[in-house]
């Protein structure tokens, strides 16, 4: 019991040696490992998994297909034949749902991978080199930040229209000012230490190092930043899908099922409540496994 | 330990907040069904008028009509401009409508009434109209109408002012002179061609002469006067004290809040705070039957899936009636539309009066449909059908269908748009596969429904293409005698059957929910509040 | 300082000129006439020519923004097409609607945040501050508007801020009314204050001179209010200005939620109906108030902590940046 | 309140003290030291030694997760590990003074000096505004700041390093402490300023009768100023003496070792020492001698048993089997 | 064969600064001379804020000067940048920085580090390379198996020994020390300044040693400048500048840092 008591008591405190000289800071880096993060980190993954094995569910056994309309039972209660109740329609929620992961995830993914190679891009070569490229990354960043990215988000899509891949190009845009200031900001970081100026002098190239040294430096963080990204695209692919400006019809994610619902909220709440959870649990899911990783990069940059 | 034990917290934290939510879901649940149950004997009892072949509904319900009183309406549309004559949206018109009088007046029943022109008469060829206007009547400004301010009105709308370009009111385009005649106190407008609907048109609102600020302040001679508009938020109007009819409205003050979102605007309902409610869909008037009695209307619209006459593989005939056998259209009215709408077989509604072709029918027939198209060699058919997504009732349509066509063998794929872009690429552009769309009727002329089918019309998009259609149509513009233009209109609704132009799906219809102390709330064929009948019992 | 005053003035100049640029742009390629979709689809082909012709909707682009930064240069914004009222006067009766929303938004976000952030960081990794880190957080990863409808479903019975527009902004009635929306807001961002505000506090609480405080015989809450409190409110202060965006992004959506007439609602109504002059009015307005927000959290962050006020900022900041892009969760609105 | 306890023969004693960290890492394993009043007592050692959290120990300003695990604290003959918190207020920054070694960072930035140096007065005292005012002006002059008033005035980020150090320095004096706790407060510095800041320590011993207990790496300061020194070795304190016996007479190897490595006049471009490098950062309990694995005289009882103090000379203790007779 | 140049490094009237505007031009370095002979270790004095550091990015090209002119090796290099440099000189100037911590990638094992000068001038084969940093690593005192290691897994003073070995590796004519053992400790210290002076006889390299601890400079270079507010106040022999010093600063300082007597 004591020693229980002792380890609960002093689970968290591995991040107040600041002060504590090289020698002994060396001791704390080896031997402690940071329990927190790995919890978030598992607790982040435990989430993930939930729709992740209602997906694989789906694919082995679909109680209803996820189309077909059967009047007659529309807008059941959650019950034992339909676990989550169904919709205007009579389509059945839980199947829906299940199946939704798959293009929720992919869309996600997308607009990550737009965000964050042209952030890196952009950030690496102004976090580097500064000056002109930096002051007008800034500039065009400044820009898009202040006008809340819904609004862009919404004159994206009526300019480029409705569908996936504009929605995914749309909110891609949207996602390359913040990966460039995580990415610039680290650079800037690391790009002032000594070991950037040894490599100068050995002559080193400015690919060779902003690739081959700068970039491993902030690879934790830039997963963390991912991990919130690709939370935060979930989030804002819902919010267009409300403003009915997302992903079209046809097509199940679960903010398109969120803003289906929305109409017939006080006749059928469960068929906003089952997807919005959801998207509530992949969420919050990423953000945990962005917070652990945010912690194992904090701890590594006391190096 | 200490990860399990914390983990089992947090799991404990999700658990309730699931638990708690799905109470709050299940509750609901029960409620409806109890609602269930009462509805259906409470339509038995006929509070909920559902009867499709009655136009105008009055409450009839015992208590006379008080004076007095304010009320409020929920409108769903933003406004637009107040200028009657550039006022497009539907829900504008609806609320200025009050404001202003016509020389002539729709009635509930789809004929006309003289109203600030006391008579008129045409000419036989449909060319020249002349109107007796009335005196006597006063402008909410305190001047007289004269003849001067309803030909003004007229050439204004005509676009034939010095400064115009084009007609505000397109249907106005064929005006080619409106004259006064001071002696007869008579207005005579002469058109460029025979417009038999040409009278429909002139329930036109009359505005005064040169003055400005229509848009901001509308000034008539209806039965309403303009007060106070707040962009998104409300508009009020106060009773005209001197109304030329033999009595002013009944109510005082008369507030249109502007709710964008029916489905939203479910929670004042439910509180009250609305008197008047129109557009709300029947599943939504269960929800509420205890504070206010239901109207059925039908709405000015034509719901079609338009099929892109010019483009494969809807230039085929085969495959267009095919897939009019595939649909199951009382399905789809009752999955969209919750069974409130009628289905269609044409291109006009029923509340087009006795314009409307009832006779035709269609066979829905999935199994000959599907051999149809394989017979004419059509195998794994992919069409894509575009809505605009501002419209659920659209978008919703369209999702039915495709799930109607997957029967046949045909595979849909929804896409909207937005509604921007729907009238540049599919109205205008027409560049596309199939749309759902409803065609709506300003006026109860025929023409106005049938030009889309016209194929010198520039509104053709579906790019219907028929020779004789087209004979019959202009037939119809230039015949004054009635039963002639019906028999005419019921045959190019014929044509448009048998060519299979598009698929004809539903005259939705839509509920209006009044306050059970409120009497004499009026529908019309044309889409307008009235308010001039309604009051407290 | 003037000098500093002045370079933060142009680089706010240049970043309006690049919005209204960018919104130029788009407008160019976004398909649909506004004439087309004002006159709906009844009206005839000239009509619609001659509405577009006087909106000079077929202008070359250099001259439309040359009329148009003309007749802003004389505080004109224009005629929205749509309301065919003056973009002026229309934002004139929405703005007060979104901008007592978005700061009834605000103080919620500091009334809950600080209180919270203090009880958090007292035990850096406690049961409590796990907590409240774990609800802020779900409260976080629910899309506002999904927050709204949870609220809507909660409060359904109750009276609290459900009506659509009537009313006010009179004090009690505002409170009440506006309560469910901005509490809806509010949800979905205080996490992010809260967080920056426990982050900083705990950083705070490492440094050593805190230390040397108790070295000095302060007492704890001495310690906390004087010295902790006071040095983490520059990362607090700038992460509220950059809420501040966030929460003016989240009332657009609010407002559909809960119809109020905002200038959310009026943004939505201007993009649909193409009407160019209204929505490049609105988002002028609102990048202008973000931006001068910000300026001004860095004019109170200097107040704050003399040191940002000498030359050698930069590298403070671009620290600082890094820990904002992170927590500010790439700006969640539109997420 | 001016109570008689200069009577206690040690103003500062402290007994087998052991300071853990969370993970049970031993960063100081074993210090006993003694400082008479009015003596400056030197505890020398290299980074790691545990030297300042030893301080921090005796000072109560350990931080989160390292804690004292045994051993006490005589302050006054009162056993300040013991006390509340309250308690342990009011002693410090009144009976103790402490000066920090990064001056930059002990001070809070967003504070205007004077309200820093006042602060401690406000704590302690019931002074009006305009006594303290005179006395945190009277202290600032006393530590050689000159142009007090505008001094006052300014942020910590304004000062050279120099006048941070004595702007710690006045607050640790303000009080009157009876023991001033200096923690390498010369290491950031200038070679000049380093020596004027020792003057002052000096002076402050000298003119208040403050104990000192002065740490630091570094012989040359510890040789200027300096009573009696303790050489910390890995949390265990190999050898205690007066400064003259140690620097001169050093017994134990690790300080004779320590001593030789410095650069000096007569060593110039000669090889400087043969201490072996330590292999590992060993934080487990002590079991044998810690510096047997460095130790040029290493014999087999080294690596069994931990040496206690032995005597050499009067006051002079090394911890070292050679010495125990 | 170093002969034939008597001085490396030559240094004119040097004007430096980092302000970017001209109406507020504060000059680090203020019309600073120095000459530096082929071979020698000059030592370099100065407290904080004297523009130490700033002299030696300026002669390894991180900055430019606003006037004058640097030789090195006969040949004007102020206005060289980086990579000029590199293909101009064979054996170059290299430098050692005081944070052995931050002189090194931390994610990247210390033979890497070590080899990487040499793969990016891509004289030596694979194997060669390889062989060459082990040499290295020996040669500055640190067993075969540091070369796998992490820099954090190793303490200061082996980094900082590292650090001269990934220094030495492309044998610089000119090794710049800026302050590489104040952040040691004392035993430390002497380790890195034994290998150092151990170094100077197997590599032949001149060393400029930055330093603001006296002791350290007497004991290692044969000449030493002074450095006080951006210019150099006093230069000479050690021993002679030690125990005669002209300038009033120098007699100051060296009177402070008990060197005097």
């Amino acid at each position: 019991m004591m020693k229980f008591k002792r380890k609960f008591k002093h689970k968290d405190k591995n991040n107040q040696i600041s002060f504590i000289p090289d020698a002994q800071r060396a001791y704390y880096r080896t031997s402690s490992i940071n329990k927190v993060a790995k919890l978030q980190f598992r607790i982040g993954f435990m989430l993930l998994l939930i729709p992740l094995i209602l997906f694989l569910i789906n694919l082995l056994y679909r109680p209803y297909d996820t189309t077909s309309m059967n009047m007659s039972e529309r807008f059941t209660a959650p019950n034992f034949s339909h676990w989550f109740g169904t919709d205007n329609y009579g389509r059945d929620i839980f199947t829906r749902v299940m199946s939704g992961l798959p293009l929720t995830i992919f869309i996600s993914i997308g607009i990550n991978l737009i965000g964050c190679l042209s952030g890196l891009l952009i950030g690496a070569l102004s976090g580097y080199y500064g000056g002109v490229v930096d002051y007008w990354g800034n500039r065009i960043g400044d820009a898009l930040l202040s006008i809340p990215a819904i609004l862009m988000g919404m004159l994206f899509v009526a300019t480029f229209g409705e569908g996936i891949w504009q929605v995914i190009v749309a909110l891609g845009i949207m996602f390359i000012p913040s990966y460039m200031r995580v990415i610039r900001s680290g650079f800037l970081e690391y790009s002032q230490r000594n070991f950037v100026k040894r490599l100068q002098l050995i002559g080193a190239s400015s690919g060779r190092i902003i690739w081959r040294h700068l970039f491993p430096q902030i690879r934790t963080r830039l997963m963390s930043a991912i991990a919130l990204g690709f939370a935060n695209a979930i989030l804002a692919e819902s919010s267009l899908s409300f403003l009915g400006l997302g992903v079209p019809m046809s097509q199940i994610t679960w903010g398109r099922m969120l803003k289906d619902a929305q109409g017939f909220l006080f006749q059928a709440p469960w068929s906003a409540i089952a997807p919005g959870l959801m998207i509530v649990i992949l969420v919050l899911g990423s953000f945990f496994i962005s917070n652990g990783l945010k912690q194992f990069s904090q701890q590594r940059n006391m190096t | 330990m200490v990860n399990k034990k914390k983990v089992m917290r947090i799991v404990l934290v999700i658990l309730s907040l699931v638990l708690f939510l799905t109470a709050c879901g299940k509750k609901d649940a029960e409620k409806d069904t109890e609602k269930d149950t009462d509805d259906t004997e409470q339509t038995d009892q006929g509070v909920i008028e559902d009867d499709p072949d009655e136009d105008d509904k009055v409450i009839e319900e015992p208590g006379d009509p008080q004076q007095g009183g304010s009320v409020i309406v929920g409108i769903t549309q933003e406004l637009d401009s107040l200028d009657p004559y550039l006022a497009a949206a539907a829900g504008t018109k609806e609320v200025i409508y009050n404001f202003f009088d016509g020389l002539v007046k729709l009635m509930p029943d789809g004929t006309f009434e003289p109203a600030l022109a006391e008579s008129f008469d045409f000419s036989d060829d449909a060319t020249e109209f002349t109107f007796k206007i009335r005196t006597g009547v006063k402008f909410h400004n305190g001047d007289d109408l004269t003849l001067d301010d309803v030909v003004y009105s007229l050439e204004r709308a005509a676009g034939m002012l010095p400064d115009s370009e084009a007609a505000l009111i397109p249907q106005l385009a064929i005006i080619e002179s409106v004259s006064a005649d001071t002696e007869a106190g008579t207005v005579t407008v002469k058109l460029k061609e025979s417009d038999a609907d040409f009278i429909t048109y002139m329930t036109l609102a009359i505005i005064p002469q040169d003055y400005t600020e229509q848009a901001q302040k509308p000034i008539g001679t209806g039965p309403f006067i303009f007060t106070e508009y707040k962009t998104q938020t409300h508009l009020k109007m106060k009773r005209n004290p001197d109304y030329w009819r033999d009595r002013t409205a009944y109510l005082d003050e008369v507030t249109f809040m502007i709710v964008p979102d029916a489905d939203a605007a479910i929670m004042d309902l439910q509180e009250g705070n609305f008197d008047i409610f129109p557009y709300l869909t029947i599943d939504k008037a269960e929800l509420l039957k205890d504070k206010y009695d239901f109207i059925a209307a039908d709405s000015n619209m034509v719901q079609i899936w338009g099929l892109n006459n010019q483009r494969a593989p809807f230039d085929d005939p085969v495959v267009r009636k095919a897939i009019n056998m595939a649909i199951d259209k009382q399905m789809l009215i009752d999955a969209v539309t919750f069974g409130e709408g009628r289905v269609l077989e044409s291109g006009m509604a029923p509340p087009m009066q006795d314009y409307y072709n009832a006779d035709l029918t269609s066979p829905y027939n999935p199994e000959e449909a599907k051999s149809m198209l394989e017979e004419a060699g059509y195998q794994d058919l992919k069409i894509e059908i575009t809505v605009p997504g501002d419209y659920v009732i659209h978008v919703q349509t369209a999702e039915v269908l495709a799930e109607q066509l997957k029967q046949i063998g045909v595979t849909a794929e929804v896409k909207t748009v937005d509604w921007g872009t729907w009238l540049s690429d599919v109205y205008m552009g027409r560049n596309y596969d199939s749309t759902v769309i409803a065609l709506t009727f300003d006026y109860v002329a025929p023409a106005t429904v049938l030009r889309h089918y016209y194929s010198k019309s520039d509104n053709n998009f579906i790019n219907f293409v028929s020779t004789e259609f087209d004979e019959l149509y202009e037939a119809a513009l230039s015949e004054t005698d009635h039963a002639k233009r019906v028999e005419l209109y019921h045959q190019m609704q014929k044509i448009l059957q048998d060519d299979a132009a598009s698929v004809f799906l539903q005259n939705p219809g839509t509920q209006t929910a009044v306050i059970k102390t409120l009497g004499g709330y009026t529908t019309y064929p044309q889409y307008v509040q009235d308010m001039y009948t309604v009051y407290f019992k | 300082m003037t000098r500093y005053l002045l370079k933060k003035a142009g680089q706010m100049l240049i970043t309006l000129l690049l919005i209204v640029l960018i919104v130029f742009i788009m407008f160019e390629l976004i398909p649909g006439s506004p004439a087309r979709i004002m006159l709906g689809m009844n009206a005839s082909q000239e009509q619609v020519a001659a509405l577009e012709s006087e909106l000079g909707i077929h202008e070359p682009l250099p001259l439309k923004i040359n009329k148009y930064f003309v007749g802003l240069l004389q505080g004109d914004l224009g005629h929205s097409i749509h309301f065919d009222k003056s973009v002026g006067e229309l934002i004139n009766e929405a703005a007060p609607v979104t901008f007592s929303l978005a700061m009834y938004a605000f103080v919620l976000i500091i009334v809950l945040s600080v209180p919270l952030a203090l009880l958090a960081a007292r035990k850096q990794g406690s049961f409590l501050d796990n907590s409240i880190r774990f609800v802020t957080e779900t409260t976080l990863a629910i899309p506002p508007f999904f927050m709204a409808i949870i609220l809507m479903l909660i409060f359904r019975t109750t009276q609290l801020g459900l009506s659509s527009g009537r009313g006010n902004l009179e004090s009690l009635g505002f409170l009440r009314k506006f309560f469910m929306p901005a509490l809806a807001i509010a949800l979905s961002r205080v996490a992010m204050a809260l967080e920056f505000l426990r982050d900083a506090i705990i950083e705070q609480k490492k440094l050593f001179y805190t230390r040397a405080a108790v070295g000095k015989g302060a007492t704890k809450s001495r310690i906390l209010f004087f010295h902790i409190f006071r040095n983490s409110l520059v990362p607090y202060v700038t992460a509220l200005g950059l809420i501040l965006a966030e929460v003016f992004g989240g009332s657009i959506i609010i407002e559909q939620v809960f119809l109020l007439p905002g200038l959310g609602r009026l943004l939505v109504t201007a993009v649909e109906a193409r009407d160019f002059p209204l929505t490049q009015g609105i988002i002028i307005l609102i990048a202008t108030v973000v931006i001068i927000v910000n300026f001004l959290v860095d004019f109170i962050n200097q107040f704050i902590d003399p040191r940002l006020r000498s030359s050698d900022m930069k590298s403070t900041k671009s620290n600082f940046w890094l820990k904002l892009s992170y927590k500010l969760k790439f700006r969640g609105d539109v997420e | 309140m001016q109570q008689d306890l200069t009577k206690a023969e040690y103003i500062l004693k402290v007994e087998h003290l052991k300071v853990v960290s969370a993970q049970g890492a031993e960063l100081v394993r074993d210090v006993s030291l003694k400082i008479k009043p009015g003596e400056i007592v030197g505890l020398v050692g290299e980074s790691g030694s545990g030297k300042s959290i030893s301080t921090m120990a005796i000072a109560g300003i350990l931080p989160e997760g390292i804690s004292i695990a045994q051993g006490k604290i005589f302050f006054n003959d009162r056993d300040i590990t013991r006390i509340s918190a309250q308690e342990r207020c009011k002693i410090n920054g009144n009976k103790i003074g402490i000066i920090y070694q990064d001056a930059s960072q002990s001070l809070n930035p967003l504070i205007r000096i004077g309200r820093q140096i006042d602060e401690v007065l406000k704590i302690h005292t019931d002074l009006s505004p305009q006594e303290r005012r005179d006395r945190v002006y009277g202290t600032m002059r006393a530590v050689n700041l000159s142009n007090v008033e505008k001094l006052a005035q300014r942020y910590p980020h304004e000062l050279s390093g120099g006048q941070r150090q004595r702007v710690l320095i006045a607050m640790a004096i303000i009080n009157n402490p009876e023991l001033l706790i200096a923690d390498e407060p010369t290491t950031a510095l200038d070679v000049s300023v380093k020596s004027q800041i020792i003057e002052l320590i000096k002076l402050i011993n000298f003119s208040r009768k403050a104990s000192v207990l002065y740490i630091s790496h570094d012989f040359s300061t510890v040789k200027k100023l300096c009573d009696r020194v303790y050489v910390l070795y890995q949390g265990i304190p190999v050898e205690v003496g007066a400064t003259e016996q140690i620097i001169k007479r050093p017994q134990h190897m690790y300080t004779k070792l320590l001593l030789e490595s410095i650069p000096s006049p007569e060593k110039r471009g000669q090889k400087l020492l043969t201490m072996k490098a330590r292999t590992r950062d060993y934080r487990g309990p002590a079991v044998n001698c810690l510096f047997a694995e460095r130790c040029p005289k290493v014999f087999e009882r080294c690596r069994q048993e931990l040496p206690d103090m032995f005597k050499i000379d009067k006051g002079h203790q090394a911890a070292c089997f050679l010495f125990d007779k | 064969m170093t002969g034939e140049l008597q001085n490396i490094l030559e240094i004119n009237n040097i004007y430096a600064s980092y302000s970017t505007s001209l109406r507020k031009l504060e000059f680090v370095l203020e019309d600073l001379s120095l000459v530096m002979k082929s071979g020698e270790c000059l030592g370099m004095i100065g407290e904080s804020g004297s523009g130490k550091t700033t002299l030696a990015n300026l002669i390894t090209g991180f900055i430019k000067p606003i006037s004058g002119k640097i030789h090195f090796r006969g040949q004007e290099i102020q206005n060289l940048s980086l990579r000029q440099r590199i293909k101009q000189f064979n054996r170059g100037i290299q430098m050692v920085f005081q944070d052995p911590y931050d002189s090194f990638n931390p994610k990247m094992t210390i033979g890497k580090q070590l080899m990487e000068p040499l793969e990016i001038r891509k004289f030596l084969s694979n194997s060669e390379i390889e062989a060459k940093a082990r040499y290295t690593l020996e040669q500055v005192g640190l067993s075969a198996d540091y070369f796998s290691r992490y820099p954090h897994q190793l303490s200061g003073g082996q980094l900082q020994r590292v650090a001269l070995g990934c220094a030495l590796i492309v044998e610089p004519c000119l090794l710049i020390a800026d302050e590489p053992v104040s952040s040691l400790d004392v035993s430390v210290q002497a380790q890195v300044l034994d290998l150092i002076i151990d170094l100077r006889k197997k590599f032949d390299f001149s060393c400029l040693f930055i330093s603001h601890d006296l002791a350290v400079v007497y004991h290692l270079c044969d000449t030493v400048a002074v450095l006080n507010q951006g210019s150099i106040v006093e230069q000479g022999n050690v021993e002679e500048v030690f125990q005669n010093p002209q300038n009033v600063y120098t007699r100051q300082l060296i009177s402070d840092s008990g060197y005097g007597d």
